[in-house]
């Protein structure tokens, strides 16, 4: 069989669907099909990826027959492939991670399985899809997973942490709805390249109202300042694993559809400088709160967002060293936050009241599992023989190009903030007095195996950036280039208006 | 006269469609009953598929289902209205129900766990 | 056509009184109720406005079944929006959390 | 103080809305010529009963044109039904007696609901069965079913619907949509590529593989909603 861009969708459907049958048989293939899948999604995304850099062209997948505009569309650039190679293998990693995380009934963990599946189908699905309303559709089955997830555990208070996200999450899709509606109204397609291709037909008035619709329900997903209220608590409550995924791929996919909007779709001056704005506001806060946070796995939500918005703060610069930088530190946040949340959630367990200073002297009890932790703080902080560094260097360095010298200052504080907070919990970790010995849960062997390869790719890419840089440049430049977009999904459109 | 009756649909439709979606609104952001709040939610929704025929709507058009002559008619000029927002909106009313269905299930599980339902009252998280 | 317009612009207001209705209503089961004539209201406009399919769906979802739902989880959880508190034993977590501060 | 900010923030959305939709003439074509396929929508007016020989133009979206979309809506119906599962779950402990919510009904109203049920299933049926002749098709159908179902849940206090036919019926159903499209990508490089003969427009064996999904998404959406009922009704009463 031919392998295609719409595997990522159509085999985990699948499996989902038989799962529950597969229970029948056994009920060990529960956990394990779901890693099968990913693991096949994996091999797909290495050859669909060897394909696309061989040829140096995007593969546009057509569904159901009806070329684009007519039908929807799967479009796998350099750019999109990537962030799905990501995904797929941050997903694969965490569901070895997830094996045997905690020990659950059966019924539960097919549920959990066949959500944590999805929850990656859809994420994939919202980079992969070149049309906008099966945009929503995916973004709705992520978000459904996401919000049946977060209020997982009955014994936390996950079931308020999901109605929040469920409310503003809600509130995000009607606007994405509406905005939906009047751009339909305007442009009458919702094929991506050729709303692009119009959108030079629609009035300023109007392009600034569903703009303005699209940036608010897109930023709560993209975890941008005022509405990111839900995920500080949908991160601490939900399971370790998914923990992980929120931030590895849920969040990776709400920022790229912010991206994909601002970009591709329009052409408003104003919207670089309005991410740049979001941008500071949101890394300022978030991590001024981080600093103040109590709880550990809250205070690695609040720099996560912090993150989020330095990955805006870079997006909005728009030059290409400025979203080089900005694509190479989504791919450093996945795997530099995977890692923090994975050990992290192992040190949470570890310390019933979840509070930072309860975590004194564990470094001696987990060995292991706090040189991971302190790993990932040290790269996530950006210092020097970690992939952290490179980002930011970029970042910075792109900031100067375009002479935003007030940006480098703002970064640069934050930095300031950011290891503060960091070091603190490496020196309760590794100073502090433990006050017993008992190990509550120790982590289990997929846990170490996928914490490994995680660190030892925050250091072989510290030492060699070139490793990722390549697919990141070419990425990079696919984002830029919206005419050859528009141009590999409607070959014969007429790109002198754009 | 035609358009004065366009004119009238027009207020009627559209004013509810932004009438819905306003109360919706103020029933999720002002309302402290989590029930309330869900209600609110289904009302926003309501408010958008109604927008969203509104818009698909042809004056003069009929539904978008060819009779077994069904071409003729349309090679005449005859007009069907836009069947793309039908289309849009059935997906749209499915994907509510289970937003719905979802939501309420969380208000049964926070009921049982802190006996109310009520948000003010459910203080473990920040709001 | 002047029929539609009138039936239009008179169920308008009927929606639009429900919708209020639903949101002031102190008893939750009558609110839900208004909902459901919201959706009852909304699939005619679908019905009036050629789109039959949708009609149909808003029928047999919006009516039924979002306020079947509706109504269990009322009838699980509290009816009146302004609920007096009920007296109940203390959770586990509270229970535990007072003989920490003891 | 709240009121006067949220009043405030509602009459910008209003203003906002109202002035965005001055320039959207209600009523008016904004189709273009149906023969110029400017739009999507003309090109799907234009070309659906040759190219798919289907009645129902909405019907032609939703399966075919965007089928996708609907495979995504039935696996968000079916993630709904999963996720209401995990977050209401419930540990059985043994010689537990579960307690339903539902007060028995009078035995009228039990004759009643044995009498219509099987005409609401055949309602049912029919409306999916004809998806693409007539409006409706396999959400409502399966809509219907489900209300069927709920009625008898309501009748008869002890009506248990057999989770194993559930289980059993999505399952099948929804693999049925997703292997017919992935024989599509086999078949013919397209995932839900019509591979079927058409036929004659307005007859019931028309539109080649649409009606097949139709009826499968039928039985999904009715099992699915039949779950979610289930789910809703069965959890153990504290009152």
């Amino acid at each position: 069989m031919v392998v295609s861009p719409v595997h990522y969708i159509a085999v985990p459907l699948m499996a989902a669907f038989l799962i529950p049958l597969f229970a029948k048989i056994s009920k060990e293939l529960v956990r394990i099909v779901p890693g099968l899948v990913i693991g096949y999604l994996s091999v797909v995304s290495v050859i669909l990826m060897t394909q696309v850099v061989n040829t140096g062209q995007p593969i546009v997948e057509v569904i159901a027959g009806w070329n684009p505009p007519w039908g929807i569309n799967l479009v796998f650039s350099a750019f999109t492939g990537f962030l799905a190679t990501l995904m797929t293998f941050m997903a694969f990693l965490i569901w070895i991670y997830s094996y045997r995380f905690k020990k659950v009934d059966d019924a539960v963990a097919q549920k959990y399985f066949i959500l944590f599946m999805m929850l990656v189908t859809g994420s994939i699905g919202i980079v992969l899809t070149g049309d906008i309303f099966n945009l929503f559709v995916f973004m709705e089955i992520t978000a459904i997973a996401a919000y049946s997830l977060t209020a997982f555990y009955r014994d936390r208070d996950g079931a308020e942490a999901g109605f929040k996200y469920l409310l503003i999450g809600s509130f995000a899709s009607a606007l994405m709805l509406l905005a939906i509606v009047l751009l339909y109204t305007q442009v009458g397609t919702l094929n991506m390249a050729e709303i692009a291709l119009r959108m030079h037909t629609v009035p300023q008035a109007m392009k600034i109202t569903i703009f303005t619709l699209f940036a608010v329900g897109l930023g709560i997903e993209a975890e941008m300042f005022p509405l990111n209220g839900w995920a500080p608590d949908a991160y601490s409550q939900s399971p370790g694993p998914i923990g992980v995924t929120f931030a590895a791929l849920v969040v990776k996919a709400g920022v790229y559809s912010l991206i994909r909007v601002i970009f591709t779709l329009f052409d408003i001056h104003g919207a670089y400088e309005f991410l740049i704005i979001m941008g500071i506001i949101t890394m300022v806060i978030a991590e001024i709160s981080a600093l103040k946070q109590t709880d550990l796995k809250r205070m690695l939500a609040y720099s996560s967002i912090g993150q989020m918005g330095f990955v805006l703060i870079a997006f909005g610069i728009g030059t290409n060293e400025a979203v080089f930088g900005a694509l190479f530190l989504m791919f450093n946040h996945a795997v530099i936050k995977g890692l923090l949340f994975m050990s992290g959630s192992y040190l949470v367990y570890n310390t019933p009241s979840k509070e930072i200073k309860d975590m004194a002297g564990i470094g001696k009890k987990l060995p292991m599992v706090s040189l991971f932790f302190a790993l990932g703080a040290l790269a996530i902080v950006g210092l020097p023989p970690f992939s952290g560094f490179w980002s930011k260097l970029y970042i910075l360095m792109a900031a100067a190009d375009a002479s935003f010298y007030y940006l480098m200052g703002t970064i640069l504080i934050v930095s300031i903030i950011e290891i503060v907070y960091y070091f603190r919990v490496m020196g309760r970790l590794y100073f502090g007095k433990p006050q017993n010995d008992v190990v509550l849960q120790k982590p289990t062997f997929g846990g170490i195996l996928s914490m490994s390869v995680l660190a030892v790719v925050i250091i072989a890419v510290g030492f060699h950036p070139d490793l990722v840089s390549g697919f990141i440049q070419s990425a990079a430049d696919t984002l830029l280039d919206k005419a050859g977009y528009i141009h590999s999904i409607l070959p014969n459109a007429d790109l002198t208006n754009l | 006269m035609d358009l004065d009756n366009n004119l009238l649909m027009s207020i009627g439709v559209y004013g509810s469609a932004i009438g819905l979606i306003l109360i919706g609104l103020y029933a999720v952001l002002i309302k402290k009953h989590l029930t309330k709040i869900v209600i609110g939610l289904s009302i926003i929704d309501a408010g958008i598929h109604l927008l969203f025929i509104a818009i698909g709507y042809i004056s003069g058009g009929t539904a978008p289902i060819f009779s077994p002559a069904g071409e003729k008619i349309v090679a005449n000029g005859g007009i069907m209205v836009d069947p793309v927002p039908q289309a849009l909106v059935l997906t749209a009313i499915v994907i509510g129900f289970a937003v719905t269905a979802v939501a309420l299930s969380l208000v049964i599980r926070l009921y049982r766990h802190h006996h109310t339902a009520r948000i003010d009252q459910i203080k473990s998280l920040k709001w | 056509m002047m029929f539609n317009v009138i039936v239009i612009l008179v169920l308008a207001i009927i929606l639009l009184a429900a919708a209020v209705y639903a949101v002031a209503q102190k008893d939750l089961l009558y609110a839900v109720l208004a909902t459901g004539v919201i959706s009852l209201i909304l699939s005619v406009f679908f019905f009036i406005m050629q789109a039959p399919d949708v009609a149909l769906t808003e029928a047999a979802i919006g009516i039924a079944l979002t306020t079947i739902i509706f109504i269990i989880t009322i009838r699980n959880t509290s009816r009146r929006e302004d609920e007096v508190p009920v007296e109940h034993e203390p959770d586990r977590v509270e229970k535990e959390s007072k003989i920490i501060k003891q | 103080m709240k009121k006067l900010l949220v009043i405030l923030l509602l009459a910008v959305v209003a203003y906002s809305l109202g002035t965005a939709l001055m320039s959207v003439k209600f009523g008016e074509n904004r189709l273009g010529n149906v023969q110029d396929e400017g739009t999507v929508s003309a090109f799907y007016l234009n070309n659906t009963p040759e190219k798919l020989s289907v009645a129902n133009v909405v019907t032609a979206i939703v399966v075919n044109y965007r089928g996708f979309d609907t495979l995504g809506e039935v696996s968000v119906l079916f993630l709904a039904a999963m996720g209401l599962g995990s977050i209401l779950y419930h540990r059985h402990k043994e010689g537990e007696e579960e307690e339903a919510i539902l007060k028995p009904s009078s035995q009228l109203i039990q004759a009643g609901s044995k009498l219509i049920f099987p005409a609401i299933l055949v309602l049912g049926a029919y409306v999916f069965i004809h998806g693409h002749l007539t409006p409706g098709g396999g959400f409502q159908g399966g809509a219907i079913i489900a209300t069927g179902f709920l009625l008898m849940m309501m009748a008869y206090k002890d009506y248990k619907v057999s989770h194993k036919v559930l289980t059993w019926v999505e399952s099948i159903a929804g693999v049925t949509f997703a292997g017919i499209g992935m024989w599509g990508l086999i078949v013919s490089q397209s995932f839900l590529e019509n591979t079927l003969p058409i036929g004659a427009l307005n007859n019931l064996f028309s539109g080649g593989i649409i009606p097949i999904i139709y009826i499968a998404v039928g039985f999904k959406v009715a099992a699915e909603l039949t779950g979610v009922l289930d789910t809703l009704l069965n959890i153990k009463d504290k009152h």
